[in-house]
């Protein structure tokens, strides 16, 4: 059925990932998923002043995963983290029209791991 | 942009011939065999004729040929067939980890059915153990299913000796042919094969048709109940276009064997040197030697079989893998699994799978394209143990378990 | 010689436009909708349009409509998903005398394995009685299978009533409806049916494709098993180009439903007449109204239907019989011998069934062939009343057990 | 399968069958098959000096039960009623070149009725 498709935003986001790489001196990381599953996303932040400066992303996964993880920091670069926590993988998915029903849980999740980057910054604040 | 298909296991075009010759049966002569008039008399002997290509393809009798419609009809009737009739027997059945799902699916509805299945394991090239099979024998044991070669790996099983220790002990042997019909010797004579299934689209017929080979004097029940189609045998009405067809793609089989066979070969030989020599951190899947003539598969570490398919796919090179995010499941390809990966090798899979119309070109132009989009995703790749900062982020784990 | 063939109840050629759309699914178009890259893609779309279409002409949704190989297939669906599935509930099943094989066989088999089985009678017209329906109904009930209407005789049955009594006690409703398809209206939500078999070579689809409805919510297990196909409840490699065929005669179903059968039901009832007219000592089977548009069913005394089809066959009429002969069992139809009929006259039985391409002059050329032919057969029989020596030789036996 | 055609043997005694009605002043008759079944054979020969000088047939049933019936009247006529009874349902279906394997039980019962007939005679001549 036509909704196992990819949109075109979608592969457009997996043909042409925004802010792939690491950030050497990234103040935050976050890090879910595992191999088993077929999906890792990693994303680095550089926080200043309670606000994303830049972010980045390692992704390990299918064509959804990596777009997820391209959107996902297309969507919270240059926003305060109360604003990033705001978003979530539904809005991810949204925001890249739609995703293959087959792929919401297993591959959609770029937001909790910009969430626990910005976790990871917080804690470290805190210490 | 120029298309290289490359997922000739998963199906293949139907030849033009072939296609052109089911228009016909589909509008002209659309008879109904089993009709008394003209109709159906005159299909009634090119289903025979058929039947008769179909058994000269694996040494069978034409009458020990019986239409379905596909590989895994044939794979359902084989083992629901052979269970229900010879319960009064035993209700032990030997299998493997790595049979295609028609065959592990059905197996498992019959342990809910009270059958107890053995699942043989096998080794890192996908080959089964003799002495397990043997040891795996009880005096339950009314069928052992062993598929002739793997649609995954291309690992082909000691089929003859196989059949060989069924016969010595008086079980039946059923051998899920459908990706080795056309692309290995098959002789169910010499190899004892009791039952055999096969599917048209794997070989250039047509798709949904099959047939299985069932010895004569094997006891096993109908499957699909209905009209007296097939001798009783499998009721619903004769699909003879796909009949014919499936008929003519057995004799081009036999025909083109040897050449078309000699040219998978060379094509496949230089497409798994040229991987090997240009990409690091592989893994080829499968016997090194004992694989079908058009199988390649690789994992590739640290990357997911999807996103190789989907770049592969930007580039026009259809392929395949084993890989989760295309079944819909969490879970990678059982058939790695067994064969000992750990599932982060078992995700960066890829199958190319070659038929007949590939050319050398089409190989040269996948060893330039693939080792870019390796790297790629390797740069992409959080588990990638050379990251963009130039150090190693996480140490990899090891391919295997053991 | 000029031959009419007036078998469309058996099967029907595949429509032209549809068969040559097919050639481009197998030849260009032939990727696996599963698969990943753009040969799969490229055809998903045209897959699940088909479903809709099939869904759009029994007033379905498109995620209740499962591809199958054809109608035999969907009936051992139907009922062997829905028993096992519900075996916890019930173990009855509740169905008629003069279902398809495909439907009393498998009934038959679940017989064996546990169920119990009220097989309706029907009157002489072959219609159910909804109070025998009521009256069969236990609380172990948990299916319903009647069919739309009947192949032989053409009898509709009075599906949105047994529609209503199913949905009033609970119990699910599968309809076999493989006859009816195209030529009487259905909808899957007025009639309440839970459950239905088409087969696509019945109104001018492709063979070896069918599909089943299956109403959202209810409790089914999947037959055949193996891949993840049609939403893991029917495995395979899709069949594609059949699927768009199928999908294409729903279309044009709809397109010429109001049209095509008028013409049927003109013809039908000229011949109908025609032949009260000329012939003596003839019975008209099936209901004399609730009946399919093209189907015309007579039994002729004193003679024998394989020798009145080939006799037929020989002027170039091509029609079918219920008759033992046909079929290599003895027994005569078994309809026919539900609706009363003795061995004798029932084994004395023509169906011709007309489809979209029969004219008036297929009619008025039967109608000059067929007295011919009854009276040289009567000539030779040893049952007529009237012999060659003018007297009555034997007394004949009445048409009917009352 | 072919096996299952009507050779043109058959075909021909079917459609031009020889020796077709009755014998008005017959001298033996016999019956064999029922309508249940689906064939009805009925045979009648006038006899003189045990030699078959007439032999007519009347049959209900399908194409091949009106082939053999035609066929053994062929047979017979002429013939003494030693010879005639030396001829076998077999030795009817292979003078038509065969019958499909179904047809050989139910519907090759011509030469049964043959017999019956001729020893309806002898039996009558036995009074
Ligand atoms: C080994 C094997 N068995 C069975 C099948 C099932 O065949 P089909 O899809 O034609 O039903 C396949 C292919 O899908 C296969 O590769
Ligand atoms: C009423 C009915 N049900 C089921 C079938 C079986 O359909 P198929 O032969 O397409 O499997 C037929 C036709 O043969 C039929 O007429």
């Amino acid at each position: 059925m036509s909704t196992n498709e990819y949109t075109e935003k979608v592969m457009d986001h997996f043909s042409n990932p925004r802010n792939v790489g690491e950030i050497a001196d990234a103040n935050g990381v976050g890090e879910v998923g595992n191999a088993k599953c077929g999906d890792i996303m990693k994303i680095y932040l550089k926080v200043e002043d309670n606000v994303i400066k830049d972010v980045k992303f390692k992704t390990f996964g299918c064509g959804a995963a990596i777009a997820t993880s391209s959107m996902v920091t297309e969507l919270v670069m240059g926003k305060s983290l109360d604003e990033a926590l705001e978003i979530t993988n539904q809005a991810v998915a949204e925001a890249l029209g739609g995703l293959p029903p087959v792929k919401m849980h297993c591959s959609n999740l770029a937001a909790d791991a910009m969430h626990e980057a910005i976790k990871d910054y917080m804690s470290k604040q805190n210490k | 942009m120029k298309r290289i298909y490359f997922d000739h296991a998963a199906t293949t075009p139907t030849d033009k011939t072939i296609a052109n010759t089911m228009l016909e049966y589909m509008t002209t002569k659309f008879g109904n065999p089993s009709s008394v008039h003209s109709f159906g008399r005159e299909v009634r002997k090119e289903v025979s004729e058929a039947r008769e290509n179909i058994a000269a393809l694996i040494n069978a009798n034409a009458n020990e040929i019986f239409f379905t419609s596909g590989g895994s009809e044939s794979d359902n009737f084989a083992l629901k067939g052979i269970a229900f009739a010879n319960k009064n027997k035993g209700n032990h059945i030997i299998t493997t980890q790595i049979e295609h799902h028609a065959i592990l699916h059905t197996c498992q509805w019959l342990e809910k059915q009270g059958f107890e299945v053995t699942y043989l394991p096998v080794d890192e090239d996908g080959m089964i153990s003799l002495d397990e099979l043997k040891a795996a024998i009880t005096d339950k044991t009314i069928l052992i299913s062993i598929m002739f070669a793997n649609n995954e790996v291309g690992t082909i099983e000691p089929i003859k000796e196989i059949g060989a220790i069924a016969k010595e002990h008086g079980i039946y042997f059923h051998t899920d042919a459908v990706q080795a019909v056309a692309n290995v010797e098959i002789d169910v004579q010499d190899m004892n094969i009791d039952l055999l299934s096969l599917s048209g689209h794997k070989f250039y017929g047509p798709k949904g048709i099959g047939a299985i080979y069932i010895r004569r004097g094997v006891k096993i029940q109908a499957v699909q109940l209905g009209g007296a189609q097939e001798r009783n045998m499998r009721a619903g009405t004769e699909n003879v276009p796909a009949i014919v067809g499936l008929g003519m793609s057995a004799v081009i089989a036999k025909r083109d064997f040897v050449e078309k066979n000699a040219h998978l070969v060379a094509l496949r030989d230089k497409l798994i040197k040229g991987i090997q020599e240009q990409i690091p951190d592989i893994k080829l899947n499968g016997h090194p030697t004992k694989r079908l003539p058009g199988n390649v598969n690789f994992s590739f570490r640290y990357i997911e079989g999807e996103s190789l398919l989907l770049s592969l796919d930007m580039k026009g090179i259809a392929a395949s893998s084993g890989s989760a995010c295309t079944s819909g499941s969490l879970d990678p390809s059982h058939v790695l699994l067994a064969m000992g990966l750990i599932h982060e090798i078992a995700h960066g899979s890829l199958r190319i799978s070659l038929g007949r119309d590939n050319t050398e070109e089409d190989i040269a132009y996948t060893l330039e394209v693939l080792p870019q989009i390796i790297a790629r995703l390797r740069s992409m790749s959080p588990l990638c143990a050379e990251n963009s900062l130039g150090v190693t982020a996480k140490e990899c784990k090891t391919c295997y378990k053991k």
